[in-house]
């Protein structure tokens, strides 16, 4: 018997057959799991960046930019659009394979992508895409899109963002459900295994055609606990690690040996919703109160200057249509004070809010509550979990939703889901409408299909103007994201901004 | 043997005041309970003012445990949370205790259905892993101090049916409980007034380990993300928050945890000072 | 008397405990030597000093008492003075003891043949095989039936009176010279008690040996002693041999003891010994028999000395009025 | 044994039925919307309403419960909201982990424990008393979080001597036994404060035992008597105490695994019920009360191996 | 003796159910009472004697109805004591008291005395909160206890003043009839003499019957009017004192009494090697469950079960061959 385990022991023992030593990143991510990989259904902040490895729109946004003007030919090598702006040619490359056996990426499945992007059953952006009247294959390498309106960001709807990722209609058909899991894309890495709760990792994709990847795998380790992640960065066991959006961690880790960190666009807007609806924000001079107790300067100030600024507008700074320039009420708690009074609450309110537990939304709004406090409007949270929280503030039970979102750098889609009656919640058509706002529906819906650039920017910048006056909601600050890489590792481009949220792991990236 | 006669003047109370370790648990937690009820008077500084200025700075003579990520006294803070984390401790313990023993000694006196019964709901009850069962009831419940004790509570009622059971099981063979229903007494007579008080003894040695361990769970549940909602400090709610930056500020997890471990040594202390005590046996 | 020197000799034995920082003697100054194929019976009532007395001799006292002064001669080695190391070198194989409980003295989670063959890998540095073996022959010697099935065996499978039989096999198994038997059948019921007694009875003759009897049953002792001495509060009060005991038992406390037992043959009364024992803090000086006893005098508050009565050397008491 | 498994699970059916439905239940009313996790925070409410029908959340309650029983019945727990993953799978791929963990914890409390309760139950009151129960309790004061933080900082990043990221999943063994072992003494701290406490308590009465006199009586030195024939019978009260924290230990496997990042049944629990994926959750809560209960049996077992009363009579 | 005696004891029967054994328990029954039947008049004192597990004390407690019985009944001057309700059966516990073995594990450690004492009056509605220290302390000076007593609590007593304090609880309630069961076992025997010289004082003052288990017949010969021997859940003889001692008809009575030592060298006990033990009361042996262990028996004592047969004047015996 002895003998037999000792036998058994030395099999296992003997030195796993190191194959040629393999290029393997390490990417380190503040998440427990993944949420989705699915492309059309990837939306939580871990699931963005691996779906920019795997697929390729028709175009793409520039690797390390998060901007719309720099957007580059992906899948298709050129587009035409017509005069009145509605109909686009796009004309695909050649020779493109999908990942494993799935055969030649064609116009067919970049017909089948853009309508399954456009539809709710099989995706989570499908009203950005009600605006296609048709999609329709030419012939295997032009596909042609007729629009019922023009609109001006159409390239974004079809970059490798979101909806715009084409899949392999074949494996899309043939995996059905499983393709949650297993989707097949043409980017530089596919997915060769997961691990629940653990990791997924990722394969070059020797066919890419970019070139062979460098990297040779990917693994994208799922760590939830900030400091065990930080400590694994530390040990070496992770190149690329998720930041903690806090200037304590970036001032850390630049201290650190061989250790890159990179503070990346876009920017996550924080904005305090307040429910017009509701008793006593129902009062404008109480949600004036509010807004005047703000100090916007104070919260960036805490987050810390290199990952956060005082937010400027309702809609994040850099999205088309930004009002760079919008007028908010400015921090005075005398002010406050006095409209509470006005208002009929000389000894201040009270308000009850639903919030999340999760510490970085509930850190901000620890220091809204206690700004607030100062001008006599107590927020009293109801601290809840974050599933929790979404459930109940789409239920309508707030007084004030803290929310925190990066969107589509259209101020259509921040305006369209956060500030149009249509989105309130509490009906079908709901989205993120806390607020109850009603006061820009026809600016925003005006700016859609105004083909005029300029006529555009004004229409959404009244709509800002009108949201901020009737202070529907308080914007806070804006998050940057926070990447900490280290020395040898090369994205092969320069890490400005990341659309996706994380760095695009490129055929260029190595490692040395 | 005249040695025998002496040991029975030896009461447990006697007993026990002569044990350093019960003594000096019982000043620890007394000093404890005394902070917490004069924090409002005692924190140096507000513990919920915000300071950007000072943002995780070290402690030093004004902020003895340093400040937190919001720039707020933690030495402040653990006062006032002592005010929490310990009425959540007693509350959901003495919740636990009140009912558990109750049915607990309903059931073990009665035996029978009754008994059966409550065994097999406690087997279902003690099927769930506690940490979990209190975590699911949190999030049903929602996070609040009262619902925090209820869930704690209801983790430990299933214990306690365990134990006052056992106890009551083991009084039965006591002549005494005979000896109450030849006297012709009521059911609830002999178990209220003369089993209950002869179980004491353990209920109180073993609420003293779970007051600690209802400590910890607030702490713990904290970590996953429920507790109390803030700004109100809770030692568990500081020790997540020390963990959040527990490389850029280790003092925001270690003072509370230390608080935390001193409440727990002081409560074990009391809990094996008065198992031992009221254990005859234990040699002197 | 042999020329051999008996087994076990004790000279001026005082065995104290400490209470709240006091000293108190529970065993004052007893003396005494049994002789091989002897027995003593120590008789008293509880907190007498008669236990204190056998836990002092096999040195398993209490830790909180000792032995202050005396010495504890076993096969000629004084116990007191020796290392512990001696002291469990002798302690199973010289002597051997059994206790009152027999139901709590087997270890529950070992096999009844493993218990009774330990002393012998202990001492004699037996193997396994023949420590279990010679567990067997004493089992057997011990008349428990069917001794080679029941080696394996737990203690929770023997009735009370097959245990105190395994108990005593334990006790014999290095075949000691001197047996303890600290109350060995006070839990047994009386059926089983005369078969126990006899069965000691055998086996000291067999062995030759040398044994203390400690039991407050004053019929155990008629039944089976060869002497008595009478402990009181710590002190022996009277020592006799047993006949000259029963036939003329003088001092007060033996007296009233004797009456105080009830009979099955006789006239069917009693006489209870008024009062009680006091505690050990509360003892008086001199007789400490002296609060409960018809005869007290002035004098009973000095401590009498051990004198013959009625010219018999062998027939002590320690008694001021009886010592005329 | 085999027939008493079985029996004892039979007689268990009533305790399984009604855990299920408590974690039904449990579950239904645990506020949140699997719909967010899924669809994400851009979608309608009407394309969420159309994915809760078609999830089954629409169904009738009951309708939904019996469902639930029937699967459960057919050793079926149905498939991830969220991944659409078979949840056997899932559960299956991390148990082995958290059994894993939980034996070795169990272990580092034995090898720990026992020997800390035994001296302290010798050295009654003196040095050694006084550090065991000083020493288990700061195991368990400092939260599980906390100090498995602390062990990484020294012995990973400091020393490394062990990865910060669990390598648990790995067929190489050293490798799996290296991942195994911080995280197997973090969560054994917690173990070895109750088994300190009850092997202390249980020697304690032990070495006044009368069995122990007797021993003594034979000229055994003190190891003999400590470890031969006081100790065996604390273990039952040992077993106990482990079988009864075992809920506790599984529980408390949720920090430990989410600090070192080890797969296992814990973190998944946790995960489930942040993407409120009622029916991993649902499966994960099944798994565990199970596991429990079969844990329980095989604490009955033991107490047959430990003790001969139970064994045999 | 009276046409109704005062306890009425007939075809009593109780099994204990045991389970155990691992890892499948083991039902086991054990007849603890198997059709016991006997009587005790006003005032009579009866001794019931047998060895550990023969049944004797489960008779007092099934008497009291602190078990259920499961067979036979339980007559109580008059009243059927099995059958009686809640409310009767309270008027009834009045009027039956039990003395303990053990008056440490009797007495609630947590009361003084004069609780212990007084609650039953109390709750009997004996005495009200202004009286009960008097009727306590009368109680207490009845047992021969100091008013001192009344303020401590059980463990700052010795054993023989405890069991005062249970004679003096059991008498709260002036019964007509105590179960005593083992009362001076537990004592020394000089404070054993005191009690029983008490117990013997009480009965005469109060015309008080008592059912009086023992193991020892020296104690039994004292205090008892007659014996019941009790083997195996069964009575094997029953008989007025002395005559049953001195002339036993039953071979287990005679065994008890010879084995039974008494402080005379003269009369050394029977010191017989029987070996074997007392068989199991899980599997008793058929026929006379004695006769295992007698040395007169013959074939139909190893098949037929003896009746208790009345031989002579107030004595019966169940033995196929009395001695």
């Amino acid at each position: 018997m002895k003998r037999y385990l000792f036998a058994a022991a030395a099999l296992l023992l003997a030195p796993i057959a190191t194959a040629r030593a393999e290029t393997v990143l390490n990417v380190g991510m503040a998440a427990a799991d993944i949420g989705q990989i699915d492309p059309h259904r990837a939306t939580s902040t871990q699931d963005k960046p691996v779906v920019s490895w795997m697929f390729n729109g028709l175009v793409r946004f520039k690797p390390g930019s998060a901007s719309l003007e720099a957007l580059e030919p992906d899948l298709a090598e050129s587009w035409e659009k017509s005069a009145d702006g509605k109909t686009w040619i796009f004309h695909l490359r050649k020779g493109v394979k999908f990942h494993g056996d799935w055969g030649e990426m064609t116009a067919e499945d970049v017909v089948y992508s853009l309508k399954r992007a456009g539809d709710s059953k099989t995706s989570s952006f499908a009203a950005d895409y009600s605006v296609m009247e048709s999609i329709e294959a030419v012939d295997p390498y032009t596909v042609k899109i007729v629009l019922k309106k023009p609109i001006p960001a159409l390239l974004g709807l079809v970059a490798n963002y979101h909806g715009g990722n084409i899949v392999s209609k074949k494996a899309a058909e043939a995996l059905g459900a499983d393709f949650r899991t297993k989707p097949v894309g043409t980017g530089p890495f596919q997915v060769v295994d997961y691990k629940s709760n653990e990791s997924l990792t990722f394969a070059a994709n020797p066919a890419y055609f970019r070139g062979v990847p460098k990297i040779d795998k990917i693994v994208y380790r799922f760590i939830p606990a900030d400091a065990s992640r930080d400590l694994a960065f530390s040990s070496g066991e992770l190149d690329i690690v998720y930041g903690r959006q806090d200037q304590r961690w970036v001032e850390r880790f630049s201290k650190e040996p061989n250790t890159v960190v990179e503070v990346v666009k876009p920017a996550e807007l924080s904005i305090l919703h307040l429910n017009t609806t509701m008793k006593p924000l129902d009062d404008k001079r109480v949600r004036q109160a509010v807004a005047y107790a703000v100090d916007r300067a104070q919260i960036a100030g805490f987050k810390g200057a290199s990952t956060a600024v005082p937010a400027i507008s309702v809609v994040p700074s850099g999205y088309l249509g930004t009002d760079e320039q919008a007028k908010l009420y400015p921090h005075d708690i005398a002010k406050a004070k006095a409209l509470l009074a006005e208002a009929g609450y000389p000894n201040g309110v009270t308000i009850k809010v639903i919030q999340t537990s999760l510490p970085t939304m509930l850190n901000s709004m620890q220091i809204v509550q206690s700004q607030l406090k100062k001008a006599g409007i107590d927020l009293q949270l109801e601290v809840v979990d974050h599933q929790t929280f979404h459930a109940r503030i789409r239920k309508d039970e707030s007084g004030a939703v803290y929310y925190a979102a990066a969107r589509f750098p259209v101020a259509d889609v921040y305006l369209r889901q956060f500030f149009h009656s249509a989105a309130t919640v509490g009906t079908p058509t709901a989205v993120t409408n806390f607020s109850h706002c009603a006061v820009a529906d026809k600016e925003i819906d005006a700016a859609a299909i105004e083909p005029d650039a300029a006529k555009q920017k004004d229409l959404w910048k009244v709509a800002q103007a009108k949201v901020i006056d009737d202070v529907c909601a308080v914007p806070l600050y804006e998050q940057l994201q926070v990447w900490a890489r280290k020395t040898n590792v090369d994205y092969g481009y320069e890490f400005q901004g990341a659309i996706h949220l994380g760095p695009v792991v490129t055929e260029l990236t190595n490692k040395k | 043997m005249s040695a025998s006669s002496s040991a029975r003047r030896n009461t447990v109370a006697s007993r026990a005041l002569r044990s350093p370790g019960l003594a000096f648990g019982f000043v620890v937690v007394v000093v404890m309970i005394v902070a917490a009820l004069i924090a409002p008077w005692a924190s140096p500084f507000d513990p919920d003012a915000q300071d950007v200025m000072l943002v995780l700075s070290p402690p030093d003579t004004t902020h003895l445990f340093g400040t937190d990520a919001f720039g707020r006294d933690v030495f402040s803070r653990i006062l006032w949370g002592a005010r929490i984390s310990l009425t959540v401790g007693f509350l959901a313990t003495a919740v636990g205790v009140v009912i558990g023993t109750v049915i607990g000694v309903v059931a073990g006196y009665y035996g029978g259905v009754i008994d059966r019964l409550v065994v097999a709901a406690t087997d279902v009850l003690l099927s769930f892993p506690q940490l979990i069962m209190g975590l699911l009831l949190v999030a049903v419940l929602g996070a609040s101090l009262t619902n925090l004790v209820i869930a704690i509570a209801v983790t430990a009622v299933p214990a306690f049916v365990r134990l006052a059971r056992g106890s009551t099981l083991a009084m039965r063979e006591r002549d005494f409980v005979d000896a109450c229903r030849s006297l012709g007494y009521s059911d609830l007579r002999i178990m209220f007034l003369h089993v209950l008080p002869n179980i004491l003894d353990e209920l109180v040695v073993m609420a003293s380990l779970w007051l600690a361990a209802a400590i910890r769970t607030e702490s713990t549940l904290a970590f996953i993300g429920l507790s109390v909602p803030p700004p109100t400090a809770t030692w568990g709610g500081i020790v997540r928050e020390g963990f959040d930056n527990l490389l850029d500020g280790p003092w925001l997890a270690v003072f509370p945890s230390l608080a935390i471990l001193a409440v727990m040594i002081g409560l074990n202390l009391i809990g094996d000072g008065l198992r031992d005590a009221s254990d005859p046996r234990a040699p002197q | 008397m042999t020329a051999t020197p008996p087994p076990l000799v004790v000279e001026g034995l005082t065995t104290s405990i400490r209470l709240d920082g006091r000293l108190h003697h529970v065993v004052r100054d007893i003396s005494f030597e049994i002789r091989a194929e002897e027995t003593l019976a120590l008789v008293g009532e509880s907190g007498c000093g008669k236990s204190m007395t056998a836990l002092s001799v096999t040195g398993l006292l209490p830790p909180i008492a000792s032995v202050t002064s005396g010495r504890i001669l076993v096969e000629g080695v004084d116990m007191v003075a020796a290392s512990e190391k001696t002291r469990e070198d002798l302690r199973g194989d010289r002597i051997g003891m059994i206790f009152q409980e027999p139901m709590t003295s087997l270890n529950p989670v070992l096999p009844i043949g493993f218990q009774v063959g330990e002393a012998l890998m202990r001492h004699h540095g037996l193997s396994k095989k023949a420590a279990r073996e010679r567990a067997r022959e004493l089992l057997e010697l011990v008349r428990v039936p069917a001794a080679a099935e029941r080696l394996d065996a737990y203690p929770h499978q023997f009735s009370g009176g097959m245990r105190q039989r395994v108990m005593i096999a334990l006790a014999l198994a290095c075949r000691p010279s001197v047996l303890i038997a600290d109350e060995p059948t006070t839990a047994l019921d009386v059926t089983i008690q005369a078969q126990v007694l006899a069965l000691v009875a055998d086996l000291q003759k067999r062995e030759g040996l040398a044994v203390l009897l400690i039991t407050h049953n004053l019929g155990v002792v008629a039944s089976v002693a060869d002497r008595v001495m009478v402990m009181y509060g710590g002190d022996v009060v009277e020592s006799a041999p047993v006949k000259a005991f029963f036939d003329r038992p003088t001092h007060p406390y033996s007296q009233a003891l004797l009456a105080a037992m009830p009979r099955i043959e006789g006239d069917g009364q009693l006489k209870p010994i008024p009062g009680q024992v006091p505690p050990l803090t509360e003892m008086p000086s001199g007789c400490r028999f002296q609060s409960r006893c018809p005869l007290r005098q002035e004098i009973c508050d000095r401590l009498p000395e051990m004198t013959p009565v009625g010219g018999d050397p062998e027939h002590k008491v320690r008694c001021w009025a009886r010592s005329e | 044994m085999f027939r008493f498994v079985i029996k004892r699970l039979l007689v268990a059916i009533p305790t399984l039925w009604a855990v299920l439905t408590t974690v039904f239940v449990l579950i239904r009313v645990v506020p949140g919307d699997p719909t967010i996790i899924i669809l994400g925070d851009q979608a309608s409410e009407a394309a969420r309403e159309a994915l809760r029908e078609k999830l089954g959340l629409a169904k009738p309650i009951l309708s939904q419960y019996f469902d639930f029983l029937w699967q459960v019945l057919h050793g079926d727990l149905g498939r991830s909201l969220a991944t659409n993953r078979p949840i056997v799978d899932d559960v299956l791929s991390v148990l082995p982990f958290t059994i894993e963990l939980t034996l070795a914890s169990l272990l580092v409390g034995a090898v720990i424990g026992i020997p800390l309760g035994v001296l302290a139950a010798e050295r009654r009151d003196g040095f050694a008393d006084w550090f065991a129960r000083i020493f288990s309790l700061a195991g368990v004061s400092f939260p599980a979080f906390v100090s498995g933080i602390l062990l990484l900082m020294v012995f990973s990043v400091e020393l490394r001597w062990f990865p910060v990221i669990s390598t648990a999943n790995t067929a190489d063994p050293i490798e799996r036994l290296r991942a195994l072992v911080l995280p197997a003494i973090n969560l054994g701290l917690l173990m070895v404060a109750y088994v300190t406490r009850v092997t202390r308590s249980g020697m304690l009465k032990a070495l006044g035992e009368d069995y122990v006199r007797t021993a003594r009586s034979k000229g055994l030195g003190r190891r003999l008597v400590v470890w031969r024939h006081a100790f065996p019978n604390v273990l039952v009260p040992i077993v106990t105490v482990v079988g009864l924290y075992l809920g506790v230990l599984i529980g408390n496997a949720v920090l430990t695994e989410i600090v070192f990042n080890r797969p296992g049944i814990g973190k998944l629990i946790v995960t489930a019920l942040n993407q409120r994926d009622y029916t991993l959750l649902q499966g994960l809560m099944v798994i565990t009360a199970f596991a429990i209960v079969l844990a329980n049996i095989l604490t009955d077992l033991t107490y047959g191996l430990v003790d001969p009363r139970v064994k045999t009579s | 003796m009276n046409a109704t005696p005062l306890l009425d004891i007939r075809d009593l029967r109780k099994v204990f159910t045991t389970r155990k054994g691992w890892p499948i328990p083991k039902v086991t029954h054990v007849k603890a009472l198997d059709g016991v039947s006997f009587t005790v008049g006003r005032g009579e004192v009866v001794g019931v004697v047998g060895e550990s597990g023969c049944g004797k004390s489960t008779v007092a407690r099934v008497a009291l109805r602190l078990m259920e019985a499961d067979g036979g009944s339980v007559g109580f001057d008059g009243a059927d004591v099995l059958e009686a309700s809640r409310l009767d059966m309270r008027g009834l516990r009045r009027r039956m008291q039990m003395v303990f073995q053990d008056p440490a594990s009797s007495l609630d450690g947590r009361q003084r005395i004069v609780d212990a004492l007084g609650e039953p009056l109390k709750v009997h509605g004996l005495a009200d909160r202004s009286t009960v220290r008097d009727e306590v302390a009368r109680l207490l000076d009845e047992v021969g206890l100091p008013r001192s007593a009344l303020d401590r609590y059980p463990h700052e007593f010795s054993g023989g003043q405890r069991q005062r304090i249970g004679i003096a609880r059991a008498l709260a309630l002036k019964p007509d009839l105590i179960f005593a069961d083992e009362p001076v076992s537990a004592l020394d025997v000089s404070v054993q003499a005191q009690i029983l010289e008490l117990l013997r004082r009480i009965r005469a003052e109060h015309n008080l019957a008592f059912v009086f288990i023992s193991h020892d017949l020296g104690v039994v010969r004292f205090f008892c009017d007659r014996v019941v021997v009790m083997y195996l859940g069964r009575v094997v003889e029953v008989g007025p004192v002395p005559e049953i001692f001195v002339e036993p008809l039953h071979p287990y009575t005679r065994l008890l009494k010879i084995s039974s030592p008494e402080p005379d060298p003269a009369v050394a006990v029977a010191m017989t090697f029987q070996d074997g033990e007392p068989p199991s009361p899980t599997a008793p042996p058929p026929g006379c469950h004695f006769h295992p262990r007698c040395p007169g028996a013959t074939e139909r004592c190893r098949t037929e079960k003896p009746e208790l047969r009345t031989l002579g004047e107030a004595r019966s015996v169940a033995c196929h061959h009395p001695l």
